[in-house]
């Protein structure tokens, strides 16, 4: 079965290359099966070879199959060869599953899409899942950077999928100059890999990499990890990714939140061997993920687009990972971009049915009240929205508190503190969402505003009409929302901590990464989690008391030196502190963050870059002048330099 | 005095016969050939063609020197013409139909053409300054007139004069930078050169005539700052006349450039490299800077063409067997490319009408799927994407520079080639994401240029997912 | 003995040379170039290649300034216009300078080079025993057969070009 | 008379040509720039062809007239070809193509 292992990315490859060619001539139907059944059935391979590999003995479970020689260098050659072990197979698993489902629900979303650009919506989803796969299997640094540079490509043109929207343009062009960046750094620290190791391959360099001077590594590591910063959305260079919401909403699931987003954690996971011999870049990765973690939790708290909202909260979850990943704990870090996955995915495609029943609106001040109407998409959200907030037992609860474990293990309280009190932000900006898109009274029918964002402009350009009429989606959308809501639930007792029973998924690993062990007595462990639980809580409380139990604070508070606050005063002293820290400095401090840090600076930044080498071309063009004889001028100007140089020299 | 004939062994240089011969046939052809049907002129200089490929084959392997020691028939060389040939024919099958829709269907199309293929088989089999300095104007001279071929056209005229007045221009540098190197060393034999340079190591006059000559290869495979009569020349002539000479010149030129470096004056290197060096990175980034804007896609592709002859010269400036075999793979590369490239424009113009500018080319993935789907792939190799020939062909020239302490160069190219992508990414998604420009759906694409195009696409692709047999042909090296 | 007909071969063609670079009236350029081409042959004659000589004043005084004389009168192009405004503000100046910084480089390079004599075969004595004719014309169809082939393709190139260009449209 | 002394000259002929093709506007008269750059080059030859005490310089003399025979014939028909139709002869105003 592990010989077949090449099947896996050549089975999507295959149905983009169908659906390309053919998708014009093929009805509908046959389009989505070949495209589903593709994934499906990578899916299904590597899940056989999940247990093919399972069923070796626990020390060899590390293959690499080798195809054929790629590119021969003087004397090293690159290979294809694929690379399966518990990570890889872990991340096929997640990869190809949760792939699956968001292309069936894309048969629902996409469907009010012409013909030719249904065939091109999946033949790209096809060759994204290739990309990825390609990535995550290949076994040395050059076939992970083709997989790299290829979903970087996939994502740019699922982002302006609708190209002719002005923001969807913007957003791709931001989104490739941005990611642009960070694959400069990687793209020299697999150069440098190679001048340092003369080889490319994940063994051969892990074996050798202790021989290797240590600043030497650092370097190196800082390098790949500038390439995760941009194609994992850190800061600085995360700023594409909410804009990126302006792709489909499958795209933003499954590659802005479930996969492609993740590719810098696993990434920094698979070099391990690398970064663990530097103690100054593993900080580095560490304190990046906690400060974007926090950081764009505070952004989330304000956003009125549920999709920004859920961009905002994928980039500080993301963070987590990378907090996990910094401090060591690998397992933990891998393990919580399943997780992620599941009730990330889960969430987007939830707003997406959202959107499909409400003609694309998708701003919560016109939403509400859709509880009744969508109860299949209501339940699935809230499983989602309890699992990122870290509601006990669910799937995010395990991971997100083994990170927060492991830093608190690892004497990274300051981390533990940021990442604990983003765990409580996180709450109360899910719920808050939660609350105000599928609670609280609907202000669809009154409010006469055009919708802030059109997810599909086609449709809701069709029936430019006002009045919507929100009903459930189809059962292609809801049953891939109901497989994920399970996995939501149930998908943290692989990783539960050792406390509660055995931990799976650190022996899982053991393979791959040193085993973690915490070392923490078990009343601490309990300790630990009961901090994040109750963070977690507080966050939802506070999200209710806010916004269902008390809407009209904001009004009361407005009042406040009326002679109903001497009344009231004693009633209303938590909405007080509340609003002093939540609504007040806080929200203050949120709306700066986003509108100056965010929108001014480093949004600002990356489009100057795009500015200033749009300049720097005009000016070149400029000397183009169209006189031969200017022509003929600069080249004797140049000839007198170039003798110059060598008589003087 | 008694005349000694020298080795006239004709062996050496038949593939140079065999385009020469045809080149006179075609021409004798045409004579008697009634308009309606030129075309067969050129179906005849593609037999040409690949007959003088055969015969390029048959001499593989086994390195000869002929006429004194002036050419050589040695790997490098061999794999030039190969290059060459390829890019000949596959120009030709691109020509056919090109010129009948611009009403310039003469046979003395195809006889220029072959001649200026005779000019860069010479060109880049040459082992004395002098050869190459008549190949190298025997084949611009065909080059200019193609330029100017058509003649109702106010550009194509106008890309003419502007190629010849700077073109000879460039060359009275070149010749004077031959007659310095002569002067300095008694001799213009590539490999006496190196003798007497190992001889008499500082020798200012040829240092001047160094400087000269790389003056003279730098306008043929237009370096920054060189380049001047690159994108005006591209533009205005006619598109298949664009096609050959982006490729056909840059091997030819190339080649005998790195032989005349690399042959004749390593001595030097440590004089040269670093102004090819400062030559590369200001090719580079000026090439795909200024193609970042560039809304005509024949100027696009003509800074483009820049830009790769930038990262060719790194290969240059690392010397050694590997930056050797890494270029020779990366000309392969770019002339299956860019021949894809610049016939994709010509599939799917629409009689003299073409698509120039990007937002022509808008929803033609909706129109024409499969050329479009072509054009794309094209792009997306020249942008280095894997697993493309264009891929391949930089990784090979930054690694080779790397291996040779040029990081530096090299890290400068990789930035370059993530610049670039974005200008090759606009085409694509003009193609795929923008709703089609009326007046562009009535094209029949040419079956002979979807041939080529198909050619063009196999090898690119081919040299990204396999490219070993072509880097193993790659590393024959000089004949010294 | 040598450099009384040198320095009055070399101011004559330099004072024609720029004459061909300024003066108004194409036709006068090309008068001018003439008596530059007819100075170098001079001093090709003293150098020792009286055949060069007789071949530059039969193909580039004879054949190709007449060329040149011919189509300045098809063209008749009278004075030159004026240089658009502002484009090439400097490319006078700059030309001028750049121009005269290549002279002096050269200059320079001469100026540290000392050239020593060569121990060929040719010396002037035995050129002017055998006559320059027959030893360019023997070194032409052996050492350099090949070159001289290329040459004739490219007369060959040249006329079908300017048929080309020159040609009725049919 | 050294043979720098004729170097020299071939230099300053070489760089008259040169500053003639760049300052002039008429484009035969650029190009009879270019043929003193070439008989510049040409008289390099072979004075270092005497001071080598070789014939291979004359030898290239004499192709080199050839190529400027056939560069002549093909510039002038380029130029005519361009401007028989215009007014002027200005090689400024051929500049279509640019950016």
């Amino acid at each position: 079965m592990i010989n077949s292992l090449w099947l896996i990315p050549a089975l999507p490859l295959a149905g983009a290359t169908i659906n390309a060619i053919f998708s014009r001539k093929l009805p509908r139907w046959l389009v989505s099966v070949i495209a589903c059944g593709a994934v499906g059935a990578s899916f299904v391979v590597s899940l056989l070879a999940f247990f093919a590999m399972q069923s070796t003995d626990e020390h060899h479970r590390v293959f690499n199959v080798s195809l054929f020689t790629w590119i021969p260098v003087a004397d090293f050659k690159v290979d294809v060869a694929f690379l399966l072990d518990p990570l890889s197979a872990l991340m096929l698993l997640v990869v190809t599953g949760v792939g699956f489902l968001i292309h069936v629900y894309s048969i629902g979303y996409m469907d009010a899409e012409r013909d030719d650009g249904y065939g091109h919506f999946f033949t790209y989803l096809n060759l994204f899942i290739f990309s990825m796969l390609m990535l995550v299997l290949g076994s040395n640094y050059l076939l992970m950077y083709v997989g790299w540079e290829l979903v970087g490509l996939c994502s740019y043109l699922l982002i302006s999928f609708w190209f002719h929207k002005p923001e969807a343009a913007s957003a791709g062009k931001k989104a490739f100059i941005t990611t642009r960046v960070g694959d400069f750094g990687f793209g020299l620290g697999v150069l440098l890999i190679f001048t340092t190791f003369g080889t490319l391959d994940f063994a051969d360099i892990f074996a050798h990499a202790k021989l290797i001077d240590q600043s030497l590594i650092t370097i190196i590591t800082l390098l790949l990890f500038a390439g995760a910063v941009g194609k994992s959305a850190q800061i600085p260079l995360y700023v594409w990714l909410p804009d990126a919401m302006e792709g489909p909403t499958p795209v933003s699931a499954l590659i802005h939140a479930a996969t492609m987003v993740t590719a810098g954690v696993y990434m920094v996971a698979r070099s391990h061997a690398l970064f663990e011999l530097s103690p100054f870049s593993s900080e580095v990765v560490a304190w990046t993920g906690a400060l974007t973690a926090i950081y764009t939790a505070t952004i989330a708290l304000v956003q009125m687009d549920l999709k920004r909202v859920l961009a905002y909260s994928t980039i500080s979850q993301l963070g987590y990972m990378f907090v996990a990943v910094g401090i060591g704990a690998y397992g933990a870090g891998i393990f919580h971009l399943m997780t992620h996955a599941f009730f990330k995915a889960l969430l987007f495609l939830g707003a997406g049915s959202v959107m499909h029943a409400m003609n694309g609106i998708i701003d919560m001040r016109q939403l509400g009240g859709l509880r009744a109407k969508m109860p299949r998409t209501y339940i699935t959200f809230l499983a989602a929205a309890l699992a990122i907030a870290g509601f006990p037992f669910f799937a995010g609860f395990f991971s997100k508190d083994e990170i927060l474990a492991s830093a608190f293990a690892t004497g990274h309280t300051a981390i533990w503190v940021i990442g604990l009190i983003t765990a409580g932000l996180t709450a109360f900006y899910i719920f808050r969402a939660f609350f105000l898109t599928f609670h609280t009274e609907p202000r669809w029918t009154t409010d006469d505003r055009r919708p802030l964002t059109e997810d599909d402009s086609h449709r809701s350009s069709v029936n430019g009409h006002r009045s919507v009429h929100p009903h459930e989606s189809p059962a292609v959308m809801t049953i891939p929302l109901a497989i994920l809501a399970v996995l939501s639930v149930i998908g943290g007792f692989a990783g539960m901590p050792k406390v509660m029973g055995a931990n799976f998924l650190e022996h899982y690993f053991e393979p791959v990464f040193k085993p973690h062990d915490l070392h923490l007595a078990a009343s601490t462990e309990w300790m630990l989690i009961g901090a994040s639980v109750a963070a977690g809580l507080l966050g939802i409380a506070l999200a209710y008391w806010f916004y269902i139990a008390r809407p009209t604070i904001p009004v009361t508070l407005a009042r406040r030196f009326s002679g109903i606050y001497n009344l009231l005063w004693h009633k209303y002293w938590i909405d007080e502190i509340y609003s002093w820290l939540f609504v007040d400095k806080g929200y203050r401090l949120a709306m700066f963050l986003w509108q100056v840090l965010d929108v001014k600076i480093i949004d600002g930044a990356a489009n100057g870059l795009g500015r200033a080498t749009a300049a720097l071309s005009r000016v070149t063009r400029s000397w183009q002048s169209g006189y031969a004889r200017a022509y003929a001028l600069m080249m004797l100007i140049a000839t007198v330099i170039v003798l110059g140089w060598l008589i003087l020299r | 005095m008694s005349l000694s004939v020298p080795d006239l062994n004709f062996r050496v240089i038949a593939p140079a016969l065999i385009v020469a011969l045809t080149a006179l046939i075609v021409l004798l052809a045409e004579l008697v050939t009634p308009a309606p049907r030129k075309r067969w002129l050129g179906v005849l200089g593609l037999i040409g063609l690949l007959i003088a490929a055969g015969a390029t084959v048959g001499l593989w392997g086994a390195p000869a020197s002929a006429f004194g020691g002036m050419v050589v028939a040695d790997n490098f060389g061999l794999f030039l013409t190969l290059v060459i040939l390829l890019g000949a024919a596959l120009s030709i099958l691109l020509a056919l139909d090109f010129v009948r829709a611009h009403r310039v269907d003469q046979g003395e199309y195809y006889v220029l053409v072959l001649f200026a293929v005779v000019g860069m088989i010479l060109m880049a089999t040459a082992t004395d300054l002098i050869v190459i300095f008549l190949a190298l104007e025997l084949l611009s001279l065909p080059l200019y007139i193609l330029a100017a071929f058509k003649r109702a056209d106010a550009r194509s005229l106008e890309a003419g004069l502007k190629y010849f007045l700077l073109g000879a221009f460039s060359s009275a540098f070149f010749l004077y930078g031959i007659a310095f190197i002569f002067g300095g060393t008694g001799t213009t034999n590539l490999m006496k050169i190196a003798d007497a340079l190992a001889k008499n190591p500082r020798n200012d006059l040829l240092l001047v005539g160094a400087g000269l000559l790389l003056v003279g290869f730098a306008f043929k495979v237009a370096l920054v700052p060189f380049h001047w009569w690159t994108p005006d020349v591209y533009d205005g002539a006619p598109t298949a006349v664009t096609a050959f000479m982006s490729v056909g010149v840059k091997a030819a030129a190339f080649g005998a450039f790195f032989r005349a470096f690399l042959v004749a004056l390593p001595a030097f290197a440590f004089d040269w490299r670093i102004v090819l060096a400062a030559l590369a990175v200001l090719t580079m980034t000026l090439g795909n800077v200024a193609a970042l804007l560039q809304s005509n896609v024949k100027r696009m592709l003509a800074y483009s063409s820049i830009a790769h002859a930038g990262y060719i010269l790194i290969a240059l400036v690392a010397m050694g067997a590997s930056g050797l075999s890494s270029a020779l793979f990366y000309l392969l590369a770019y002339t299956l490319t860019n021949l894809g490239a610049f016939g994709a424009v010509i599939a799917l113009s629409d009689g003299e009408r073409e698509r120039l500018e990007i937002r022509d080319w808008g929803g033609a993935a909706r129109q024409y799927p499969f050329i479009a789907a072509m054009f794309a792939i094209f792009m997306l190799s020249l942008a280095g994407f894997p697993p493309l020939a264009g891929f391949t062909g930089k990784f090979l020239i930054f690694s080779a520079a790397v291996e040779t302490g040029w990081a530096w160069l090299a890290v400068i190219g990789v930035l370059n080639s993530l610049v670039s992508a974005y200008f090759y990414l606009r085409p694509i998604v003009q193609m795929y994401m923008s709703e089609p420009v009326p007046g562009w759906d009535r094209i029949r694409v040419a079956p002979l240029v979807a041939l080529a195009l198909v050619l063009a696409l196999i090898g690119v692709i081919a040299l990204g997912l396999y490219p070993t047999p072509a880097i193993v042909m790659a590393t024959g090296g000089f004949l010294r | 003995m040598e450099s009384i007909p040198f320095y009055f071969l070399a101011a004559l063609a330099v004072l024609a040379a720029l004459g061909v670079v300024v003066m108004r009236d194409p036709v006068y350029s090309a008068l001018a170039l003439a008596v530059v081409l007819t100075a170098l042959a001079g001093l090709y004659v003293l150098l020792s290649a009286p055949f060069l000589a007789a071949a530059q004043v039969m193909i580039y005084a004879g054949a190709i300034l007449i060329l040149f004389v011919f189509v300045i009168m098809l063209l008749s192009p009278g004075r030159e216009g004026d240089a658009p405004r502002g484009a090439l503000k400097w490319q006078r100046p700059l030309a001028v300078i750049f121009g005269g910084a290549l002279v002096a480089q050269l200059a320079l390079v001469l100026l540290m080079t000392i050239l020593p004599t060569g121990r060929g075969l040719y010396t002037p004595e035995y050129l002017a025993q055998i006559g320059s004719t027959q030893a360019v014309g023997a070194a032409l169809f052996t050492d350099y057969l090949l070159p001289f082939e290329i040459t004739s393709l490219l007369l060959l190139v040249a006329m079908v070009g300017v048929i080309v260009l020159a040609k009725k449209k049919s | 008379m050294t043979v720098n002394h004729y170097i020299f000259l071939s230099a300053i002929l070489f760089s008259i040509g040169a500053v003639g093709v760049l300052i002039r506007r008429n484009p035969l008269i650029m190009f009879m720039g270019i043929e003193l750059m070439l008989n510049a080059a040409n008289l390099a030859f072979v004075a270092f062809s005497r001071q080598l005490q070789s014939i291979d310089g004359q030898v290239f003399v004499f192709l080199i007239l050839a190529v400027a025979a056939a560069e002549v014939a093909v510039g002038l028909a380029i130029i005519v070809a361009l401007f028989r139709t215009r007014q002027t002869v200005n090689v400024d105003d051929v500049n279509a193509l640019k950016g």
